[in-house]
């Protein structure tokens, strides 16, 4: 580091300062990035327990049936809680900030941003329902 | 080809960033949170199985599994090497992401296989 | 003249002082004194001896950047009133190598800038006699925005990746590069990806966005970049699924 | 020290620096070019042009045209063959801007628009919307990076011209991130450092045009040539003198007085209507508009404020779709720093310094006097602005004669043998100036900030808008005992790391220098002509003066005065006449 450093004359004793392990903590735009960045891993624990699920699916209704039951426990219920949360937490960053990276330009001019996002918003909102509509019609 | 493998993970990324973002939050919803509380009725495991015998729900399951762990191993490799500052352990951190996401991916494709 | 507003300077003398350290001054508050106003007030009535750049005045040189209670900032763009009551807590930009007080080293920035070979490349250049290149208002305005760049580094100082990895490239740089690829006379954008695919390129960003966040000019790198990612990820595999058909 | 060497060395960053650098590199490629700039070259003044850049493109104009328009703006003090050079070359020396990249603003089928200036009978300016300085510099800057022979010398703050043998061959420079000294031997130097507004208190100019090579030429013996022509922009920001451009105006901008009355009427510039008439009213040249609001002020008709009298300048009736399109760095500037809304509200402007017609004497080449020194862009006097030059005229001239002076400079360097080596020793004397009279020296008594207040109140209160013989008399005087007192100095700042109260303090003195120049030529000029009037001598006087003055040191007093006869080719003069 450069306090060791000693000055001479005509040569330059620039200070270096060292990025902090903590630097996310050091502004809130900065720690919400760190969170966005976080929401990966509970997208990861929700794909393993989608994919426990797909096994339990394929041990037959016993094995479903219990995996059922544990997803009750009040861990597994907290544990979800939080999940969602974050998961939700990451669909809103992600649509927000994909017009950023996709400009569309319709004859020449380029589509408002809001437009993009709100697009996005409505593919969520009919590829949820069309979930919800497969899980839940019978 | 540009770049070396930087794009291919960056969309496989992007992919599974825009399949999560998508997907989770409903099935999660389902899953996680509403039919364990009983808020709705879960499908029945004759149900659920009659679903995913169409290979189209295979495919399904494949993407919406094995994609949102690409992101997350791209994410939380990043995540790493920036937020704890742990660069220098980079080709272990590489190993473990994307090592855990292809584990995921081939356990998802093991047991969609041997699906009835 | 009888308000005032205490002004915290962060001041860095090498031939002394091993580190920087914090003055205090008092300066007589104006309501419509930006923040360079009371540093220049400073220089020429306290303390002869602070170091600091600046010279339009107006936003637009982009010298005078600094940081300003925690933000990057251009102090001619912001104004005393808009910290009151004070103090104003005035230290150069973060993540770059503090030369002497508030005068950081951005040499660092010049040369990143002239690798992403900011200019236009063509394969060959019409004669002169024959005019101008045609370029319709549309065209314009596909590369306009990333133009307005100031080079006034708030972005590389608001990037917590440039401080994490010096070798970035950066917004900034970054963003002229993808100006220059989207300029209809250009044909250089195969070049710069070459070099921008490397370590150090684009694949760096973790999309942070403060960069877009603290630009003065609206230029909105972090969107330049990911735009730039997308581009390169569509080159990648156009040039993969046909290895003779990408030029 | 360090010594360095290379075949043509160009002092300035801007557009003009840049410009020869270029032609430099492309004219002869075993030349070796450095550009050295006391900024970044990016940071150049020319980033705050706005307005736009003349050249003759449209089928609707003619050379001709531009050169009359030229040559009447500037009072007939241009030299009509360096016109008649400027407006020829001024198209192609735009297209290869264009070339280079440069967002010029469009017409819908994608060639290039133009908008119409102060003066201009044809609309020929071309424009970036009002961001024109900026994307011109930064287009050139970015072109220079493409240039391998091009070495950068950055942030080097030239103190001395190295003149051996009658010759120019170098310069010595302080390195301000170390305090080195650099000398840097050269066969050919260019001056392209600029203006000098920083010599007025209330100027649309930035921090560095502090005419440091104009004072820098001056020393080494090359003459001044029309320092008394001090162009006033009619419309300034008060307190901050941030410039609201002409485009403006073009655009169909009215200036008012504190009636809402179209005030320009009763100065021989037209009748108003409703949209803009080329020179007339509001389009009008810039030392007549300004002399006006003198004349307002008089009347009582203007407004005052905390920061003196003021006109509005009422842009309203143009509506936000163009205001947005055309003028959006106004607007953007009118709420920044007046806290207004320029769709909504009147904004209020002044006169204030803004550009030197006068400058380092060239010929059409860029050739001073001066063997091997060169000068080019608004530190230079070519002269095609005369006694006032038309907006959007400079940026043009920074390329044109940017570059003639590259290629002259070029293959003057390219004649020569090698430098001569006495100069080291010349350096080192500049060195051992700089730490006696600065960094050393303990028993100073002057500080830096009220001899240059003394200097700014001095020089408008004496050679403003309106002059008198008696007032510059008494400037001269005050400059002198400035002069002394400089002598006196004493730095806070004793570092050799990053030292700008040094550099301060080297831009006063250069300051009071040119400050000298302005006054003694202002003095000897007796007659009223453009931005220069004389209320004792209000007539033009063509006999005596349709000549350039020339101000040369003396080794102790003020400058000594001489006059040089204007080329005149094909206009000879005329009356200017506006409004008709
Ligand atoms: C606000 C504003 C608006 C304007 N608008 C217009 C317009 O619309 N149209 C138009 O035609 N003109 C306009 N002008 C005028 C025009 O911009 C200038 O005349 C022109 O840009 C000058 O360019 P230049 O290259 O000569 O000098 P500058 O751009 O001023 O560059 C001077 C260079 O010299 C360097 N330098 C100076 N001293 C030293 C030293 N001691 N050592 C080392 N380097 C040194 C500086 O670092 C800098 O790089 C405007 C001017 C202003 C102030
Ligand atoms: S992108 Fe914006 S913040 Fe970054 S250097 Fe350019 S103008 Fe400044
Ligand atoms: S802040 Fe940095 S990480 Fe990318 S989006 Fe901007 S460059
Ligand atoms: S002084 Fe030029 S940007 Fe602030």
């Amino acid at each position: 580091m450069s306090s060791d450093v000693h000055y001479t004359l005509h040569h330059p004793k620039w200070y270096r300062r060292r990025v902090s392990v903590w630097w996310w903590l050091q502004k809130r735009s900065y720690a919400q990035f760190v969170l966005r960045e976080l929401t990966s891993v509970f997208v990861a624990f929700f794909a393993v327990v989608s994919l426990w699920q797909l096994h339990a699916l394929g041990e037959g209704p016993e094995a479903y049936a219990h995996f059922m039951a544990r997803l009750k426990s009040p861990l597994f219920l907290a544990l979800h809680g939080v999940t969602f949360l974050f998961v939700l937490f990451h669909s809103i960053t992600w649509f927000n900030l994909a017009p950023t990276a996709i400009v569309v330009r319709l004859r020449g001019k380029r589509v408002p941003d809001f437009v993009i996002a709100g697009m996005n918003y409505l593919v969520w909102l009919v590829a949820s329902a069309a979930v919800a509509w497969l899980l839940l019609r019978g | 080809m540009t770049g070396g493998k930087s794009p291919f993970l960056w969309t496989l990324f992007s992919a599974g960033g825009t399949v999560a973002a998508l997907l989770f939050p409903i099935h999660l919803f389902l899953t996680g949170l509403a039919f364990p509380l009983g808020w709705l009725d879960a499908p029945s495991h004759e149900s659920l199985q009659d679903l995913v015998r169409h290979p189209l729900a295979r495919l399904y399951l494949f993407v919406l599994i094995s994609l949102p762990l690409f992101h997350w191993a791209h994410r939380f490799r990043y995540t790493l090497y920036d937020g704890l500052s742990l660069k220098h352990l980079a080709p272990l951190i590489v190993v473990v992401c994307y090592g855990g996401a292809l584990l995921g991916t081939a356990m998802v494709v093991y047991t969609l296989w041997n699906l009835p | 003249m009888a308000e005032t507003i205490t002004l915290s300077v962060a001041r860095y003398r090498p031939e002394e002082e091993a580190e920087p350290t914090v003055q205090t001054y008092e300066v007589p508050y104006r309501k419509d004194w930006v923040v360079l106003d009371a540093l220049n007030y400073i220089k020429d009535q306290l303390d002869g001896s602070l170091s600091f750049r600046w010279s339009c005045r107006m936003g637009v040189c982009g010298s005078c950047g600094m940081t300003v209670n925690g933000e990057p900032k251009l102090t001619c763009a912001v104004f005393l009133s808009d910290y009151l009551p004070g103090p104003i807590r005035v230290e150069p930009l973060q993540y770059f190598p503090i030369v002497r007080d508030l005068v950081v080293d951005i040499s660092d920035f010049l040369e990143k800038l002239q690798k992403v070979k900011p200019w236009i490349i063509l394969k060959e250049e019409k004669p002169l006699s024959e005019g101008e290149y045609r370029q319709t208002p549309d065209q314009l305005d596909t590369y306009k925005q990333f133009s307005m760049c100031i080079n006034c580094m708030l972005c590389y100082a608001a990037c917590p990746i440039y401080g994490l990895e010096p070798g970035f490239v950066g917004p900034a740089a970054i963003a002229l590069a993808q100006r220059y690829n989207l300029d209809s006379r250009d044909m250089g954008a195969q070049e710069r990806l070459d070099i921008l695919s490397q370590k150090g390129g684009i694949w760096d960003c973790t999309f942070v966005g403060e960069c877009t966040k603290v630009c003065p000019e609206n230029v909105d790198p972090a969107g330049a970049i990911q735009q730039y990612k997308l581009a390169g990820a569509a080159h990648w595999f156009k040039s993969l699924l046909l290895p003779w058909g990408a030029k | 020290m360090d010594v360095s060497s290379c075949d043509v060395l160009v002092v300035g960053g801007g557009a003009a620096g840049l410009r020869a650098a270029i032609a430099i590199a492309e004219a002869n490629l075993n030349l070796r070019v450095a550009v050295i700039s006391k900024v970044y070259p990016m940071r150049s003044h020319t980033v705050s042009a706005e307005g736009g850049a003349a050249a003759v493109i449209k089928p609707n104009d003619s050379l001709d045209e531009h050169a009359y328009d030229t040559i009447s703006g500037g009072d007939w003090l241009c030299d009509q063959d360096a016109v008649e050079a400027f407006v020829n070359e001024a198209p192609v020396e735009m297209l290869r801007l264009e070339h280079w990249g440069c967002p010029w603003s469009r017409q819908p089928d994608g060639r290039v628009a133009v908008r119409s200036f102060g003066g201009m009978k044809v609309e020929r300016t071309w424009f970036a919307a009002d961001k024109t300085g900026f994307h011109m510099l930064h287009s050139l800057f970015q072109t220079t990076l493409k240039y391998e022979a091009i070495q950068r010398y950055d942030e080097c703050f030239v103190t001395k011209l190295l003149v051996e043998k009658g010759r120019c061959q170098g310069v010595v420079a302080i390195e301000v991130a170390t305090g080195k000294i650099l000398a840097i031997t050269a066969k050919a130097v260019i001056l392209a450092t600029g203006g000098c507004g920083k010599v007025f208190p209330f100027t649309t100019n930035g921090a560095i045009k502090t005419g440091d090579g104009m004072a820098l030429a001056y020393r080494a013996g090359a003459p001044l040539k029309d320092m008394e022509f001090v162009q006033y922009h009619p419309t300034g920001l008060p307190l901050t003198g941030i410039l609201i451009t002409e485009a403006t105006r073009s655009e169909g901008g009215w200036l008012l007085n504190k009636d809402g009355y179209r005030y320009l009427q009763d100065y021989d510039l037209g009748k108003p209507q409703p949209k803009p008439v080329l020179r007339s009213m509001e389009l009008g040249p810039r030392d007549r508009l300004s002399q006006a609001f003198v004349k307002e002020q008089a009347k009582g008709r203007t407004l005052e404020g905390p920061y003196g009298h003021y006109v509005h300048l009422d842009i309203r009736h143009l509506g936000e779709k163009l205001i947005d399109k055309k003028l959006p760095f106004v607007r953007a500037l009118c709420r920044k720093y007046v806290n207004l809304d320029p769709v909504k509200e009147m904004i209020p402007v002044r006169p204030v310094v803004h550009y030197m017609m006068g400058g380092i004497h060239t010929d059409i080449y860029g050739a001073t006097p001066l063997p091997g020194l060169y000068a080019a862009g608004e530190a230079a006097c070519v002269s095609i602005n005369g006694a006032n030059r038309l907006g959007s005229n400079s940026l043009t001239e920074c390329l044109v004669f940017g570059a003639r002076a590259g290629q002259a400079a070029a293959a003057f360097a390219a004649e020569q043998k090698e430098t001569n080596p006495a100069i080291s020793a010349q350096a080192r004397d500049e060195q051992r100036r700089l730490e006696e009279s600065f960094l050393r020296k303990t028993d100073g008594k002057e500080r830096i900030a009220p001899l240059r207040e003394e200097m700014h109140k001095n020089m408008e209160a004496c050679a403003g808008i309106y002059r008198t013989g008696a007032e510059l008399k008494r400037a001269a005087q005050v400059l002198r005992g400035l002069q002394d007192r400089f002598h006196d100095l004493q730095l806070d700042d004793r570092s050799y790391t990053f030292n700008t109260e040094l550099t301060a303090a080297l831009e006063l003195s250069f300051m009071l220098d040119v400050a000298e120049g302005i006054v003694a030529s202002a003095f000897a000029r007796q007659e009223s002509r453009g931005s220069h009037q004389r209320t004792d001598h209000p007539q033009r006087d063509d006999d005596k003066f349709l000549a350039h003055s020339l101000a040369y040191r003396s080794p102790e007093g003020p400058p000594r005065i001489e006059h040089l006869p204007v080329t005149i080719t094909r206009w000879p003069p005329g009356q200017r006449v506006y409004g008709k």
